[in-house]
């Protein structure tokens, strides 16, 4: 179809620009010429998104694909600077430069009296660069650019407050821990690159679909395949095993958590995993792992949330739950309702994070929630767009997270591998998602405001805790008292450039659910679905479907499909379950931290050791120092420290310099000073040269 | 022509003219000290023969018969060496110079040049490269002063030769260059080439009147050379290798008898060269009013007649200028040669090639 | 034409002879002297070859000028006779075996092979006058011609600065 | 009729004489003259070549005409290199007579470590 170039390029090239001009120059210009240089190229980003989205939605040729320039060619390999746009990519992209943009704004506003307002500013830009290049690509390899940028700006964000060493350690270790996953990814690349001789996303789907490779031919390459790329998107999202970067990285200022560790950076695996859906579906027992990740992060993360008291930490943690999530709805082949539940959560949980944000604003930069209580009167917009936010994760309906969790569950539930295990796991998450959500709620907004109280609960962990787990802790609720002391004591709203977002965002979270409701109760279909069918089905569903009785039970279904009305009965049935699963965890939340404020604190003490477990997050970290880091750090001192680099290597530099050294000492004495000796070696050299012209016999 | 009659010839030729050219040396120093005492208002010799006419010779005899000196602690070898090498390559010179066109005595037809040719069907050929012989051979009579100065073991000697080296390298450029404009007017290094170039073109004179010779476009390069020769040739006023007053007598001090005999016939003969260089190069050589009446050998040595008193006018400016003006001091003598002398005559040469590239 | 090749056998044998006197003599002035044998002979071997621009420049340059330049130099300096010191060894045992193989092979590669390369016809026509060395040396040559004149300026210039009396 | 090759074995002479000059001479002016010994020997096969050229045409392996005269232009190079080469090393043999006031070269052997 002839259709005008959407010149995609522009859109990640914009915010580009803008990076370089703050990077480069920023240092000279005022803070406004900063923002406004920031704002603008990111706002045009959207607008040239919004246009692109806009010109293809009446039925456009999608995929839209656009190839810049040719990058990189070896062979009959070849990886192009290419775009490409369909209905997924366009979510993503609108949901990247929206969010972006909003946060841009509120960062103006946050980071106002910060150092390094420039510097913020053309990471965040970069950023953005980085993840539209990601979301944008036409090929894995181009998208493995922008997956490695955004690892880069989120490695300079977190540790953006470089002179403090936890934020400057959590940057190493989430960028570490991220090239470990990318190295799952880097090996899933190969692999297609070997089987299928190019990363281009239309050829290798296209290949797919052709049919060539049924599940029996090729199970083994794409569980492979699928494997190494869950790899990778378990470090990028923050999944099991993985995740122990991300609640680390709220080092980073808030709004940097809100953009990058909650609604874009860490959603690119569930982005990938959809984009590779293709790859998944043929590949059942991949998909299998997929699910079971996903499903054991999403309870996992949230068990460790109930006891954290760090604000964000909380939200952090519920952030690789509800990753889990839509992990999990990738590996029940719900890709739509993945992605939906990605975009839904990017409106609330940004919002989340933003709302937090905002709140150590007004407390002047306390993060620990035992400190906080009462805020609801002083700051009233920040408490009711944070009310907002958490009925929306909580699942409570008609807040959008009620529809894309869902959605998943449901899909969960149908699933032939574990359905009704994975849909109970999923349940009890929701059920505790909810119960944290609102003892945060209840903690920050309710009660009386006590700065500087150490409630029991505190005292009694402290008492208990190991000193160093102590210290962790701690130095991250005082985290950003130093560098976020604008104004102690007086608790105040925050301006309206940080309000204006947080208002924004708050409305998309309630109303951001309703373009998916689902068809038993619209009665309609469902749009989101609908929309992302075709990209969804673009994969060989007629023989993956050939293959359901080929492969037996183990094999999945590409799609839970939607329900036949004789099945709405269940789904209302499934769907009054979970909000069932919220009301309970908003009524012990309300027991806990509002009716009997000290209840916490005896059931605490009752359950003591499985209370120390989670408060430690199950000594995972711990463990992998044991396992993986000190092993790796004693084996790398001594066999590649001391015996390779200081041996070996160290040995060969300092040994080709002494041996030329000795070899010059011995030399220096044709250095006579005679020249006549000199003429003499000319002579030689100049025999030897005719000798071996003669020899050679050059001229003949 | 075959070898033996070329052979024969020539040396019948060679021997006529180093005949004429050692009388007219031994006769140019009657004329110079005759000419230098009118000019200081004496008498010059007249006790030998009438007009002093036979001083000359006696003067040859007293050196064949006066005893040969050598020194002590002389560089015996190159003691010796030298005054030979000095009039060799003085004589030599003489040998590529034309002196008229072409003889014919007993039927046999041959060029007044000891290296040219007669061809058979009429025409003469000469050395293509004449001048620059003339200029290689004078750059090796370099070495006749140099090597009696080193070889005498005395500081006179040494000092007179030392500048004579020096002047004589210096003023080569300068004498070297102010042929060019000639050359770039002729377009050829033939002496026979220039001068018939000269002849020929004094069929349209100049204004009418002046005949076609090179002195007129190239006055300029005419007095550069004429200074460079004189420098050259040791002469009054750059004599300062045998400066009498500082150096007793420059590097022939230690010299006597036959050697310095030869050392004074050098200078002379290349006075001669010099002056017929002049001459051929700037004067049109032989070139002359023909008389068609005369029998046919006069005829043919009609312009050796022409070329002879142009030479001689030459000799006579030698002698003139030399009764007539001072020495020069030698940083004088150098700052003349490299700072006024060589630039005009790189710009002769500039403002002639401009000039004949205009005219094409 | 027997008599080019008597002509090449004698002024060959008065060059190698010059050469080998510049070894043999220990006073500098007789060394330059014999080179400037080795160089008038060597004139009269390109005269022999037709090459008369090159046989007058020889002359000229090489031994009028050049060598009248040394010889001034040893005059200047008074320079002795050779000292007896003892020399480099290094010269003695390897450099000298070493021009004694490079010797070696050109004479074997010569006396090898060199009938093949067939003789030198003295053509009748004027090949290498002065004219024609002049069309290709300011036309073909012209760049190389430019610089080579910058480089004796500057020659001249590095001359005039190492000569300067220190003041 | 002189075969190309007595040529160059004259020339490979002068040359081995220069190199040996070069080597066994201890006044550095000798020295020098070796090297102009070299200079001219090298000529004398530019000017030998140059004519067996012209009476046997040859090609370059780019196709281009061999151009018999240019070994006589080169010789003209070689002479004005060699000009400039004597005005510069005499000037530096007098200076450093100047300073050393020896010609020997073995007794100006300054330049070592």
């Amino acid at each position: 179809m002839n259709q005008p170039s959407l010149n995609l390029w522009v859109i990640p090239l914009l915010p580009l620009i803008g990076a370089a001009i703050n990077g480069l120059f920023g240092r000279r210009f005022k803070n406004a010429v900063v923002s406004t240089v920031a704002l603008l190229f990111t706002a045009a980003s959207l607008v040239w998104a919004v246009h692109a989205v806009w010109t293809l939605w009446p039925g456009g040729d999608r995929p839209y694909i656009e190839t810049v320039a040719t990058w990189i060619t070896a062979g009959s390999f070849s990886a192009p600077f290419g775009f490409y746009l369909d209905q997924l990519s366009m979510i993503m992209v609108l949901v990247v430069t929206g969010v972006g943009f909003l946060i841009h704004v509120y960062s103006v506003g946050y980071m106002a009296h910060e150092g390094g307002f420039y510097r913020f500013f053309t990471y965040l830009n970069l950023f953005m660069f980085f993840m539209l290049t990601l979301v944008l690509a036409n090929n894995y390899l181009l998208m493995f650019v922008g997956w490695e940028g955004v690892g880069l700006a989120s490695y300079l964000l977190i540790g953006f407050f470089f002179q403090k060493d936890s934020a400057a350690n959590a940057g190493k270790k989430a960028f570490i821990v991220n090239r470990i996953g990318d190295f799952g990814f880097l090996i899933g690349m190969f692999l297609i690159i070997q089987h299928f001789g190019t990363l281009n996303y239309a050829d290798v789907f296209g290949k797919i679909a052709s049919g060539h490779y049924t599940p029996e031919l090729g199970w083994g390459l794409f569980t492979a395949i699928g494997l190494c790329l869950l790899f990778g998107a378990t470090g990028k999202s923050a999944q099991v095993p993985l995740y122990v970067w991300l609640p680390d990285a709220m080092e980073g200022p808030t709004p940097v958590s809100a953009l990058i560790h909650a609604a874009t950076m860490v959603t690119a695996g569930i982005y990938m995993i959809a984009r590779s859906h293709a790859i998944f579906n043929l590949a059942p027992h991949a998909l299998e792992i997929v699910a079971i990740i996903g499903c054991l992060t999403a309870i996992f993360a949230a068990t460790m949330g109930i006891t954290q008291t760090d604000i964000k930490r909380v939200l952090a943690y519920s952030t690789i739950s509800q990753l889990g999530y839509m992990v999990l709805a990738c590996g029940v082949a719900a890709y739509a309702a993945g992605i939906f539940h990605l975009m839904t959560h990017a409106f609330f949980k940004a919002l989340l994070f933003l709302g937090a944000g905002s709140v150590i604003h007004a407390v002047g930069g306390e993060q620990d929630m035992r400190r906080m209580g009462g805020l609801r009167k002083k700051i009233p917009i920040t408490f009711w767009v944070m009310t907002a936010a958490t009925f929306a994760i909580a699942g409570f309906p008609p807040f959008s997270g009620f529809f894309s969790k869902d959605e998943i569950l449901g899909a969960a539930f149908h699933n032939h591998f574990g359905g009704p295990v994975l849909w109970v796991i999923g349940v009890i998450t929701a059920g505790l998602t909810s119960f944290y959500m609102f003892r945060l709620w209840f903690m920050t907004f309710f009660g009386e405001y006590k700065p500087g109280a150490i409630d029991e609960g505190e005292e009694a962990h402290a008492a208990s805790a190991p000193a160093h787990v102590a210290h962790t802790a701690a130095s991250h609720s005082h985290g950003h008292a130093d560098d976020e002391a604008h104004g102690h004591g007086h608790v105040h709203e925050s301006p309206w450039i940080m309000l204006a977002p947080l208002v924004i965002l708050a409305v998309l979270s309630v109303v951001g659910g309703w373009v998916g409701i689902p068809q038993f109760m619209s009665g309609g279909q469902n749009h989101f679905e609908h929309f992302l069918a075709p990209v969804m089905e673009s994969g060989p569903p007629t023989s993956t479907q050939a293959a359901v009785p080929v492969t037996g039970n183990d094999t999945i279904s590409t799609h839970a499909g939607p329900p036949s009305e004789e099945n709405a009965g269940q789904e209302w049935l499934l769907a009054g379950t979970s909000v069932a699963a919220a009301v309970i965890g908003l009524f012990f939340a309300w027991l806990l931290y509002f009716k009997r404020r000290d209840l916490p604190g005896l059931i605490a003490a009752k359950i003591h050791g499985i209370y120390l477990l989670v408060l430690h997050k199950y000594y995972i970290d711990e463990g992998y120092g044991a396992i993986f880091v000190k092993p790796l750090l004693a084996l790398s001192t001594v066999v590649f420290w001391h015996g390779v680099d200081q041996g070996i290597i160290d040995g060969l530099v300092n040994g080709a310099g002494s041996t030329s050294k000795g070899i010059g000492n011995e030399l220096r004495r044709m250095q006579s000073g005679n020249i006549r000796s000199y003429a003499a070696w000319v002579a030689v050299g100049g025999a030897a040269v005719v000798a071996i012209m003669i020899w050679l016999g050059v001229g003949k | 022509m075959d070898t033996t009659t070329f052979i024969i010839v020539a040396v019948i030729k060679i021997a006529i003219v180093v005949f004429i050219m050692l009388t007219g040396v031994a006769y140019t120093t009657w004329l110079e000290r005759k000419l230098v005492g009118r000019i200081q208002n004496r008498w010059g010799p007249t006790r030998v023969g009438p007009f002093g006419l036979l001083q000359p010779l006696a003067d040859g005899i007293k050196f064949i018969l006066k005893e040969d000196m050598v020194p002590d602690s002389v560089h015996k070898g190159l003691f010796i060496l030298a005054p030979a090498l000095a009039l060799t390559m003085s004589l030599i010179s003489i040998a590529v110079i034309p002196f008229g066109g072409d003889i014919t005595i007993a039927g046999h037809t041959t060029a007044l040049q000891i290296s040219g040719i007669t061809h058979a069907g009429g025409g003469i050929s000469d050395i293509n490269i004449g001048l620059l012989i003339i200029l290689g051979v004078t750059s090796i009579g370099v070495y006749g002063v140099a090597l009696a100065g080193w070889s005498s073991n005395s500081k006179y000697s040494l000092l007179g030769s030392l500048r004579a080296s020096a002047q004589m390298i210096s003023y080569e450029l300068a004498l070297g260059l102010s042929l060019v404009g000639i050359l770039l007017l002729s377009g050829t290094l033939s002496l026979r080439g220039i001068v018939e170039a000269q002849i020929i073109g004094s069929e349209h004179p100049w204004l009418g009147f002046l005949p076609h010779w090179y002195i007129f476009p190239q006055i300029i390069g005419f007095f550069i050379y004429l200074l460079a020769a004189f420098a050259e040739t040791n002469r009054i006023p750059f004599d300062l290798p045998e400066a009498e007053t500082e150096l007793v007598a420059g590097y022939h001090t230690e010299y006597s008898s036959m050697k310095f005999a030869m050392f004074f016939m050098a200078e002379y003969v290349n006075m001669f060269t010099v002056a017929c260089l002049a001459s051929l190069l700037f004067f049109g050589g032989w070139h002359g009013p023909t008389i068609p009446a005369l029998p046919l050998l006069l005829q043919q040595l009609l312009p050796v007649l022409w070329f002879a008193i142009k030479v001689f006018f030459f000799i006579f400016l030698y002698i003139w200028i030399r009764g007539t003006l001072p020495r020069f001091r030698y940083d004088q003598l150098m700052a003349f040669g490299w700072k006024f002398l060589l630039p005009l005559a790189i710009a002769n040469i500039i403002v002639t090639s401009f000039i004949v590239a205009w005219r094409g | 034409m027997i008599i080019h090749q008597i002509l090449f056998i004698i002024f060959g044998i008065i060059c190698v002879a010059g050469a080998v006197n510049l070894l043999v003599q220990r006073h500098p002035i007789n060394s330059a002297l014999s080179l400037v044998v080795v160089m008038a002979s060597l004139a009269l071997i390109y005269l022999l070859l037709g090459a008369e621009f090159v046989a007058a420049i020889q002359v000229i340059v090489y031994a009028g000028a050049i060598m009248v330049l040394f010889v001034f130099v040893i005059m200047l300096l008074n320079a002795g006779s050779e000292e007896r010191t003892r020399g480099s060894h290094i010269a003695f045992f390897v450099g000298v075996p070493g021009v004694v193989v490079l010797a070696g092979t050109v004479a074997w590669l010569l006396i090898h092979s060199g009938g093949q390369l067939g003789s030198i016809k003295i053509s009748a026509s004027d090949f290498g006058n002065t004219q024609d060395i002049a069309h290709l040396l300011f036309r073909d040559f012209l760049l190389p011609f430019e610089i080579t004149s910058v480089l004796i300026l500057i020659a001249i210039m590095g001359a005039v600065v190492l000569g300067r009396k220190e003041s | 009729m002189v075969p190309l090759s007595w040529y160059l074995i004259l020339s490979a002479i002068l040359f081995s004489l220069g190199v040996f000059g070069f080597l066994l001479k201890r006044n550095i002016i000798t020295i020098f003259m070796s090297i102009e010994l070299m200079l001219n020997a090298v000529n004398l096969s530019f000017v030998a070549f140059a004519n067996y050229w012209n009476t046997h045409p040859a090609k370059l392996a780019s196709g281009a005409n061999v151009v018999p005269l240019s070994g006589h232009v080169f010789v003209f190079f070689v002479m004005v290199v060699a000009a400039a080469e004597a005005a510069v090393g005499l000037a530096i043999i007098i200076s450093v007579f100047r300073t050393r006031e020896t010609l020997n070269v073995d007794q100006v052997n300054l330049l070592k470590l």
